[in-house]
């Protein structure tokens, strides 16, 4: 699943940025991440927990790394997670530009949902990450804010 | 493909069974008719720690005439016994035309409709039908009872303005005025299937025959029921003629970004919708000049 | 090989007849056993842990938290199995073609070091209940490190693409040329070229009863039973007795009723069926494993994902000049049936024409998804398709009705038996035993008024703005391949007969076709014969029902078994009634001296004379009235038959509408009429399933995103039409029965049906197709020109 | 987790009473099949959707695969063997007429779907007793058979139908 889209935030780039790097923050941008904790360096560790509808049961340990980072500008994104509903691997390029006083972030995130029962719920799964990568922006946007 | 485990409860009253969901926590879940939950179970998609059935409540079930022409319909009677109710079919003819392209016979035997419009299906019929008829849910949970419009009922995918520990308790449909008129169309892959995209409608026409108020409800076609006003406001008062018909249909569908999956694209979902509107449109105006022409 | 000795006619009496079925009131009471009605004492329950990544090195499983759950009894990974960990057997060796490539990799009983496609097994668990086992998968921790999957069977032999088996240096499982004549020479002589790239994609055979095994082990007697719902016993009981280390005799396998088999029931040994038995003779208790539907989307073999780059090259006059195709087909993660399913794809291509140069290159190639292996058709359909549509586009060019080309082509009744130059999937060389195909398609359009509808139906539809169209299509199916089966017939004490044959039965009615071709010679009714099929225990040679054999290759032994009882049933009542054997008559359960009906002696009367308890069975004579007998056809017979639709196409939401549906089908003699037309209508909808309705959605991870009912959808009452069926007869001279097979036929044929009526239905502005399965979502984006909308545009949030 | 409350249920199936403790989660095919050895009750999607395993919950034709046999505690179920009379005595069955339909007619072939198509046609063919083809197709349009192409099964229901009118 591709995901392509850019979100516009209220504050500037570098305040944007650093909140990035607070994996509290961080984990408020991955849909469902009920924790996220650095484990070392860009490395980060926690729960995600995708829910929706009839599916309250896919619940994921995740990893999260961050890589390429060209500080304030751009970076990489990488997710793992392993559950019992399956797998999802995703990998996201952010970019993060300057609009006035305010920040842009495009990003295009490819991900990957797997496993026995993912190929039943994917449908599912699919739609909310779309929907929930907005909702997640939305929520860093107010704590930046 | 079994349940993982889970505790059981099946209280006689609406306050037990609120007060189960309460004590149950984050973990409970309601039980109405299971036709969506019970599969969810299977593939331990849903792994809830306690299910509060809900079929022991008699509070939840039967469908009542309102003195106002309406109908009240309790949310755990069968889509099965509203398809068959004869006063169901007088003054809601559009849940009745509905009910009968959910699933199957032995689904809507178990089926409830409060179920059903509380599961939130995107691609569900029903829940886009109440759209359309302007339903009014009554929700009730440990503070109390609320009456919530169908219309403000839907906030996203599977998701609704329900509390976890409140219940969808009635459902109540509104008194059609006079000489109003209704139709459902849909396009599914296999008869009884979820739709890939679905239009219902309810036209209520103003003393001067025209159009004054075209509610347009679609279903499959985003992460919730949708209520369109493309269509309405094209509609709004004028006369039904291809043209506006025409019109209609291209705004409606004009107006949407459905989502695309293995089973539709959204061209081809859009298009449907086109489609479809324009169908329920010719149809719902055509039944009406029958009843005219027949007096 | 026996063949009888008996005029066929007298010995065939039941030959076309159509009693009703000895198997329906078990079945209809629901007292019928399959598979999971096996209930034993003691009996333990298995699920399975199975792989999430299509492609990935295994790099740990931690059962722990599994093996503490309450109710689990034993936990296996790959390394538990010690010796017995083994890949499974190459079931069918590649046929003896010249420079041929052939590399051999198949499924192995629980992954080891990799994972080769999602939901390949990975740890068994077996607990008091399937409730506790599947609790305890959810608690396995399986470390798997993903490797780039191959998903699409056009990328599986690029460069870069992912290794699937280390051993070999891509994925290519095979390379195969056979060809006859010289088709660039010819073809260069020819009036029109015209090729095209055909696509088929993946489809489940979806029987409604999943796999199941029930494994019992009686450690005193040192005996082995299985039920098992495999459609070959046989091979699967001498496979087990292999591996376990058991003699034959104390291995016994029970296909029981079995709920549709479609393929991939045969003799595959898949991880459950090896598995199972072997946790049963270690455990010491009965364990029962049963598919579910989710696991059978991965677990059970799948089939038709091929690509043919496919050119017909005709003369001025629409003869067939030769055509040549290259192409790959889909083998998924492993390949334990060798090349039989490209191979009938190559061969039944030809079809009912007379193809003077051929020119035919496959390459069969690993990819990470499950395992292909034979679906009811079997490649068949891919040859159909691409060679049918080849003439619908060469008589395009040439602007000749599509009928008449394929009636210009036809081969004609003097050019039988036909040898094609190639060799077919059962290592004999295609030769077509019987045929005459111009009757069959003048019946067809003649049923479905052909000529009506084109010169005035249609253009009336037209000029009322519908789109309907009309498809005719030819197809020939190879059936009845060898190598053999047997049947033992026995008149009983009672003066019942039973019958024992070694196939399974998955629906096909053998309880009552193979009891007409034994009660037939015995004077008796089918209902008066008692059908035992698929135990081993019972009946112990033979190989089992696929390729559309049971009724040539069984059927013809049962029937031989029969005549053989008639002798033995003949010499005995000579005796007792003092007439020589040719002046009896054997009718009624009873023998008579002809014109004397009152010196007469029962069957049951015979049993016993037959089976004295004092005085001596002569030396040379058996006691009993019973025979065994064998057949083995020296190659399979040639099926075939003309499949003819008018549908609607709405082309507003690109729907469809099957408004007549034809099939004229010609499998030689007929056993029982109505349990033909029963095969010929599952297949045909099984064969609108995989045109319009099935098809496994695989994503670029080689995720399969339709594991369910919900989502791949198999035809419903409402969607297959009322099937209209004629028959002609063009014996096989290859079997003393003349029978050919007919299961898969219905199926074969309903692709290309499907692409040439939608065509025609759309009339000018018609687009080209070229694939199956389609939908309505294809279509509607075919009919707009539009390839790009056919998956879903992601959409961007805004 | 094990010991989650089991429940006493009791049920009247086929005519007969049965009393049985049971986990909240055991689906009602597997308490017919497994716990009463109703096993002609099949399974085969166990998520509601290919209505081999319908039975009749107090006359209605309901699939067993998606209810919890605690939702069925004081219900009366009907299943595949209680249709055709004297159930007891096996060898001397008389066939309900829908039953003996579907073998006149060649309504069925591997049987595995059988059991839920008698079970959902029972109350079709009582509440529309003269069904055209359309109506047969669509009330048997959530029982999916993969041997018949159903063009025998409808002939079945209509010889039923027929007879059942008489």
């Amino acid at each position: 699943m591709l995901i392509e889209s850019e979100y516009l935030f209220g504050a500037d780039r570098d305040a944007v940025w650093d909140a990035l790097q607070d994996p509290e923050i961080l984990g408020r941008a991955l849909p469902g991440t009920e924790r996220l904790e650095r484990v070392g360096g860009h490395l980060y560790a926690g729960v995600m927990v995708v829910g929706v509808g009839p599916v309250t049961a896919a619940r994921f340990d995740i990893s999260v790394e961050l890589t390429n980072l060209v500080p304030p500008e751009a970076f990489t994104m990488i997710v793992g997670g392993q559950g019992r509903a399956g797998f999802i691997d995703g990998r996201a390029d952010v970019r993060l530009e300057e609009r006035g006083t305010r920040c842009l972030m495009r990003y295009r995130a490819d991900l990957q949902v797997g496993g026995l029962v993912a190929a039943v719920g994917k449908p599912l799964l699919d739609t909310v990450g779309r929907n929930m990568s907005h909702k997640g922006l939305e929520a860093v946007d107010r704590m930046i804010g | 493909m079994k349940p993982a485990p889970f505790d059981y409860v099946r209280p006689d009253s609406i306050e037990g069974a609120i007060d189960a969901l309460r004590e149950g926590g984050p973990g409970a879940k309601a039980l109405a008719g299971g036709q969506s939950l019970i599969p969810a179970l299977n593939f331990r998609l849903a792994q809830p720690s306690l299910l509060v059935d809900l079929a022991g409540v008699d509070a939840l079930r039967g469908i009542r005439s309102d003195e106002d022409g309406g109908l009240t319909i309790g949310a755990m009677t069968r889509q099965r016994t509203v398809e068959r109710s004869d006063v169901a079919g007088e003054r809601a003819p559009l849940v009745s035309e509905t009910m009968a392209l959910v699933a199957h016979p032995q689904i809507r035997n178990r089926g409830t409709l409060g179920g059903s419009l509380a599961h939130a299906d995107p691609a569900a019929e029903l829940p886009a039908a109440m759209l359309a008829l302007d339903a009014v849910f009554r929700l009730h949970g440990p503070a109390g009872s609320r009456r919530v419009p169908a219309r403000d009922f839907y906030i996203g995918l599977f998701e609704t303005v329900l509390a976890p520990d409140e219940l969808l308790v009635e459902i109540e449909i509104p008194a059609p005025p006079p000489g109003s008129r209704f139709a459902i169309e849909e396009v599914s892959r296999r008869h009884g299937d979820f739709a890939l995209a679905g239009v219902a409608i309810a036209l209520t026409p103003a003393d001067d025959g025209s159009i004054s108020d075209a509610a347009i409800g679609l279903f499959g076609v985003g992460d919730r029921p949708i209520l369109s006003t493309a269509g309405n406001a094209v509609l709004r008062g004028r006369s039904l003629d291809a043209a506006a018909i025409a019109e209609a249909a291209e705004a409606t569908a004009d107006a949407l970004d459905p989502p695309g999956d293995i089973h539709a694209s959204p061209a081809y979902r859009r298009h449907l919708v086109r489609v479809l509107t324009r169908r329920a449109l010719e149809r719902a105006n055509e039944a009406r000049e029958t009843r005219d022409r027949g007096g | 090989m026996s063949r009888p000795s008996e005029p066929a006619e007298r010995a065939s009496s039941l030959l076309g007849a159509a009693p009703r079925r000895n198997e329906d009131e078990r079945l209809l009471t629901g007292t019928a056993l399959f598979v999971d009605d096996v209930h034993l004492d003691g009996m333990l329950h298995a699920a399975f842990v199975r792989s999430d990544h299509a492609h990935g090195r295994l790099r740990g499983v931690d059962l722990s938290a599994a093996r503490a759950h309450p109710g689990v009894v034993a936990a296996w990974v790959a390394e538990d199995l010690g010796d017995y960990w083994a890949p499974g057997p190459l079931l069918v060796p590649p046929p003896p073609i010249e420079r041929l490539t052939f590399r051999s990799a198949t499924q192995v009983p629980l992954a080891r070091d990799k994972v080769r496609h999602v939901g390949e097994a990975i740890a068994l668990i077996v607990a008091r209940s399937r409730y506790e086992a599947e609790d305890a998968v959810a608690l396995v921790e399986v470390d798997i490190e993903p490797l780039p999957p191959v998903a699409r069977t056009e990328d599986s032999l690029a460069e870069g693409a992912g290794r699937i088996h280390e051993q070999f240096d891509s994925n290519l499982a095979a390379h195969v040329v056979q060809s006859k004549g010289d088709y660039e020479r010819a073809a260069s002589g020819a009036t029109v070229r015209v090729g095209r790239r055909f696509r088929i994609d993946r489809g489940a055979s979806a029987p409604i009863e999943n796999r199941g095994i029930v494994a019992s082990w009686d450690e005193r007697a040192g005996e082995l039973t299985v039920w098992d719902t495999t459609q070959a016993p046989i091979p699967i009981r001498n496979g087990l007795a292999d591996m376990l280390g058991l003699p034959e005799t104390h291995v016994r396998v029970i296909a029981p009723f079995i709920g549709g088999g479609f393929g991939p029931k045969i003799m595959m040994f898949y991880p459950e069926e090896v598995l199972l038995p072997w946790a049963a003779v270690r455990l010491g208790r009965p364990v029962k494993w049963i598919e579910d539907r989710q696991e059978s989307f991965f677990a059970t073999t799948q089939e038709r994902e091929q690509i043919h780059d496919a050119e017909i090259a005709v003369d001025a006059d629409g003869r067939i000049i030769g055509v040549s195709d290259s192409f790959l087909c889909d083998s998924g993660a492993y390949n334990p049936y060798g090349l039989t399913v490209p191979i009938n794809s190559q061969c039944t291509l030809l079809g009912q024409y007379r193809v003077p140069n051929y020119e035919s290159e496959f390459r069969l190639v690993y990819t990470n998804k499950p395992i292909v292996t034979p679906v009811r058709g079997a490649g068949r359909q891919h040859g159909v398709f691409v060679m049918e549509r080849l003439l619908d586009l060469a008589a395009a060019e040439l602007g000749i009705d599509p009928t008449e080309i394929r009636r210009r082509n036809f081969l004609t009744p003097d050019e039988f038996p036909h040898d094609h130059e190639i060799l077919y999937q059962d290592f004999a060389p295609l030769v077509y035993d019987s045929g005459d195909y111009e009757p069959a398609l003048d019946r067809a359009l003649e049923m479905i008024d052909y000529e009506a509808f084109r010169a005035t139906e249609q253009p009336a539809l037209r000029a009322a703005g519908r789109q309907v169209g009309i498809g005719v299509v030819c197809y020939v199916e190879g059936t009845g391949i060898g190598p053999y089966e047997g049947a033992r017939v026995s008149v009983r004490s009672d003066g019942r007969v039973s019958l024992v044959t070694g196939v399974g039965t998955q629906g096909q009615g053998h309880f009552t076709s193979f009891a007409q071709l034994a009660a037939g010679p015995l004077g008796l009714d089918a209902a008066d014969v008692d059908v035992v099929t698929g135990d081993t225990a019972k009946f112990s040679w033979g190989t089992g029902t696929f390729a559309s054999r049971g009724a040539v290759v069984a059927g013809n032994a049962c029937h031989a078994a029969a005549i053989a009882v008639r002798e033995k049933v003949l010499a005995v009542a000579s005796d007792a009634l003092e007439a020589a054997p040719d002046d009896l008559e054997v009718g009624g359960g009873a023998v008579h001296v002809r014109g004397v009906p009152e010196r007469r002696i029962t069957l049951a009367e015979l049993a016993v004379r037959a089976n004295p308890l004092r005085g001596a069975v002569k030396p040379g004579t058996e006691p009993g009235l019973e025979a065994t007998a064998y057949f083995g056809p020296e190659r399979g017979c040639t099926a075939s038959g003309v499949h003819a639709m008018i549908v609607e196409v709405d082309p507003e939401t690109a729907m469809l509408e099957i408004l007549r549906y034809v099939v004229v089908h010609d499998c030689g003699t007929i056993i029982n009429p109505t349990i033909v037309n029963g095969q010929i209508h599952g297949g045909v909808a099984h064969g609108i399933g995989n045109a319009f309705f099935e098809q496994l959605v695989f994503d670029e991870g080689a995720q399969l995103l339709n594991a369910s009912f919900m989502d791949y959808l198999l035809p419903t009452a409402t969607d297959v039409p009322f099937i209209e069926t004629a028959h002609l007869c063009t014996p096989s001279p290859l079997n003393p029965l003349g029978i050919k097979g007919v299961g898969e036929a219905g199926a074969i044929p309903v692709a290309a049906l499907f692409a040439q009526a939608i065509e025609d239905a759309l009339g000018e502005q018609a687009p080209e197709v070229l694939e199956m399965p389609l939908s309505p979502d294809r279509l509607f984006a075919l009919i707009r020109g539009n390839d790009a909308a056919t998956r879903p545009a992601r959409r961007t949030v805004p | 987790m094990q010991q989650i409350g089991r429940r006493t249920i009791v049920v009247t199936v086929n005519g007969e009473r049965f009393e049985r403790d049971v986990e909240p989660r055991l689906l009602l095919s597997d308490f017919l099949r497994h716990e009463l050895r109703l096993t002609g009750t099949h399974v085969g999607c166990e998520h509601g959707v290919c209505g081999a395993c319908t039975i009749l919950v107090d006359d209605e034709a309901v699939r067993s695969c998606i209810l919890l046999a605690v939702q069925v505690d004081g219900c009366e179920i009907t299943t595949v063997e209680g249709l055709a009379g004297g159930a007891a005595a096996p060898q001397n069955l008389e066939l309900h007429p829908i039953q003996a339909a579907f073998h006149e007619t060649h309504g069925l072939q591997c049987g595995f779907c059988t059991p839920g198509l008698l079970t959902t046609l029972v109350p079709f063919l009582a509440e529309n007793p003269d069904p055209d083809d359309t109506e047969i197709r669509q009330a048997i349009s959530g029982n999916l058979c993969r041997c018949t192409g159903y063009q025998n099964i409808i002939a079945a229901v209509k010889l039923a139908a027929e007879r059942m009118r008489a």
